[in-house]
């Protein structure tokens, strides 16, 4: 969709969340979109009626960036679907935790349900859609998202490796890079696998980027205001195709 | 707004291809979409492969769609019951396939498709003739056969509750196969006694979240025999 | 328990089902004891918090003769807990059969649920007992009571398998010979199997028998009034062990 | 006449011994069988085997067992977070053995377990280092793994209400483990909100049958957090 000599904007569509010039903030808007940002970039892409599952960190934030008018069910793999947003302050309820244990509501129409039928749900491929966090993915689809190295003797994999094998798509929302600087859309995965050849589409705080069978990274659209596809490229470990 | 509800059976069999699945819910009478099936002989898929646990009785439903040739296959635990000649003659005529399946075995491949599990061992079946060809292991030192998952393409399956998301409840022992056929199938749907408002059912007590549920159709019949 | 010596009388325990003689059941009876009484005494051998699965026939009428103080849960495999007899005239409840779909009644505390999770609980091993009938038991234990001949190519299996092979217990009430003489108790099936090894108990019209691994068919107890343990031995197909 | 429910959680834990594999219900603390886990504290059976979600946190629970040196193994699928820090010391100090599962291999191996299915394939972990030393095999094309039934020795699990034939309700998300931990257990104890008279829960919204359930306790506290 971007070519090279496209020119390239931001498409950061939360006005709420621009701050004022001097603001610390700032710094890391100007390396791409917010955190929330990306949340609303994401939840742009999701029609209504889908079943979605969102993961820890900036996955969960993508419920609040779908309008209230458009109906999407999000499934918590702790036996929830039709999740609502966190309770208002005072009005919390101990017995209705999303996956993350923060305190959810639930929207009528909701259902509660057991562990073996929830992930029968994910594992079923029930499950339209999966949002998750990674430290890595690769041109081929792999995600590495749970163990920090092949050393971690005890990482905690939680319901990840189920919901990247199992939802009917797996999209990742993550920084473009690590804090230092290293590529995290690389060629092959460093960290241990979740899954393999698992992701669909990747949001970053930069871009919108695809992964399609046989070509590897196909990029959708930057989101970072003023950045070239070659500066783009720069920040990423593997080569971005285009559609042009 | 998500709504499943469609406003006849006609509707809610749309698209069903030749060829089909279908899995068909109920046990004898009690919990079978008796109107499902019945739009199902309106609405002309042939070719097809039929999961019930019975193989139809009489001269309606399952027993009319098998007497107009639209049937390929059967597969079921027990076809041979009170007034299932229509089956009979039509297999002993060989104008029908026929997959014999353990019920628990049945329910279960179901429910592994639905769960997305593609095979597993179980104790049922081993050593009898219907181990004949499947793999067999030794488990805590008893003998298991590897059963397959069995997805439909089409679910036809009746509530007593559902609301617009597809959410549904059954009622008493009209429960029996229809929650596993709604997992299993890729367009499930469900015909139901009543309609009612998003939320009515209580989350604690919803049998079938509307996950599995694709279509919904209110039909009036308020009992399995009238 | 019985030796070849003990004095045999006839153990049936409910007189209502005893009739006049001349009664042309008596005939039936003087050949051991009724359906009724077969019924009777497999349910004097359940003891109070069984769960219990009783097959379609005799098995059914076992429900019966459990004293209504003696809490046993019935299950049947088309998920209902707590089954009850059947109602009463003009009562009947079209959404609640069991297994041979004919309407039943539900006790307090019974409960419903779907296919996969009654044959859960049956192959699961949480069933203490299931009573089915049979066309042959095999002093192995072996059970064929589903397909008539290896011939029979469209046989009725219904949950048999899953409750012979699943059951914590498997009990047997059936007819000591087929109508024609033939004993069914034998040394191997020649009938297709339903399960094998699955048999711990056998009730008949003439005795009640154990299956006993590495011994074979053990007796119990004679239930034929008159009848000798030389008499029982001419009617059964394999050799009758005691524990005398 | 049946009755499940015993009096003190000293009487429900009667009989746990040493070495057993112990399945404790909750998601974090939400259906967590608090009361249970301190009684097992105090029943001192040791050398166990505990299946659980996470690996305790702070000091109480079975973070304190896992202190106290009674448990040898842990099997979870997250065994790091907020306060774990009694089971990353013992994990580091070779005290402590740990198998990780994911989260819905953990449900359905106890589901399975319950369920009288020895082993299964799943496609979640093939192609990971979760897979090293497992069977895989491909279906549709697809990598899966063998993964085994996991039973208990015993369940400790929470209920919102419970009848004497140990018929059980969970509320809203404290479900979780609860129910596929009750069927995987050969001696299935639940601590509940509420003893009610048997037929109060209505037949259609039992969560957990009575059938797997053996011993019921009930505590006083009526949410997860105090």
């Amino acid at each position: 969709m971007q070519g090279d000599s496209v020119p390239l904007r931001i498409t950061q569509r939360n006005p709420r969340h621009t701050r004022a010039l001097g603001d610390p903030m700032e710094l890391k808007l100007m390396a791409g979109v917010t955190r929330q940002g990306m949340a609303a970039r994401v939840a742009r892409d999701i029609p209504e009626g889908w079943f979605v599952n969102l993961g820890i960190g900036i996955p969960t934030m993508v419920a609040d960036h779908v309008p209230v008018e458009r109906e999407v069910i999000l499934h918590s793999e702790n036996g929830i679907l039709g999740m609502g947003p966190a309770p208002e302050a005072g009005k919390g309820n101990a017995w209705l935790v999303n996956a993350g244990k923060q305190q959810v509501t639930l929207r009528p129409g909701g259902s509660f349900f057991h562990h073996a039928d929830s992930f029968g749900m994910i594992r079923g491929g029930h499950i339209d859609l999966c949002v998750l966090g990674a430290f890595e993915v690769a041109e081929n689809g792999d995600i590495a998202n749970w163990a920090t190295s092949e050393n971690d003797s005890a990482p905690a994999v939680g319901g990840a490796m189920d919901l990247a094998a199992g939802a009917k798509r797996l999209w990742v929302v993550m920084d473009h890079t690590t804090k230092d600087g290293r590529p995290k859309l690389v060629e092959a995965c460093g960290y241990p696998l979740t899954a393999p050849g698992a992701v669909q589409r990747i949001y970053t705080n930069l871009a919108v980027v695809d992964v399609v069978q046989g070509r590897g990274f196909v990029l959708r659209e930057i989101l970072a205001e003023g950045m070239s596809l070659a500066e783009l490229q720069a920040q990423t470990g593997a080569v971005l195709h285009t559609d042009a | 707004m998500i709504n499943k509800i469609v406003q006849s059976i006609a509707e809610s069999l749309e698209g069903v291809p030749h060829g089909a699945t279908i899995l068909m819910g109920g046990f004898g009478a009690v919990g079978q979409p008796d109107e499902l099936i019945e739009g199902l002989l309106e609405q002309g898929a042939r070719d097809l492969t039929v999961v019930a646990n019975n193989a139809g009785a009489g001269k309606v439903g399952l027993a009319r769609l098998m007497m107009e040739g639209r049937v390929r296959k059967i597969i079921c635990s027990f076809p041979r019951s009170a007034g299932s000649t229509v089956f009979e003659e039509l297999y002993r005529a060989g104008k029908l396939e026929l997959e014999i399946v353990p019920q628990g075995t049945l329910a279960e491949r179901m429910r592994a498709a639905g769960a997305g599990i593609p095979a597993f061992f179980t104790p049922t079946g081993a050593g009898t003739k219907l181990a004949q060809g499947k793999e067999s292991r030794v488990f805590n030192g008893r003998e298991h056969i590897l059963e397959q998952a069995l997805p439909g393409d089409v679910a036809l399956i009746e509530a007593w509750q559902a609301d617009r998301w597809g959410n549904l409840t059954y009622r008493e022992s009209g429960r029996n196969f229809n929650p596993v056929m709604a997992m299993a199938a890729t367009l499930t749907v469900a015909q139901t006694h009543h309609v009612v408002d998003l939320g009515d059912i209580a989350p604690d007590h919803v049998h079938t979240p509307g996950i599995f549920v694709q279509r919904v159709v209110q039909v009036e019949r308020g009992a399995p025999w009238v």
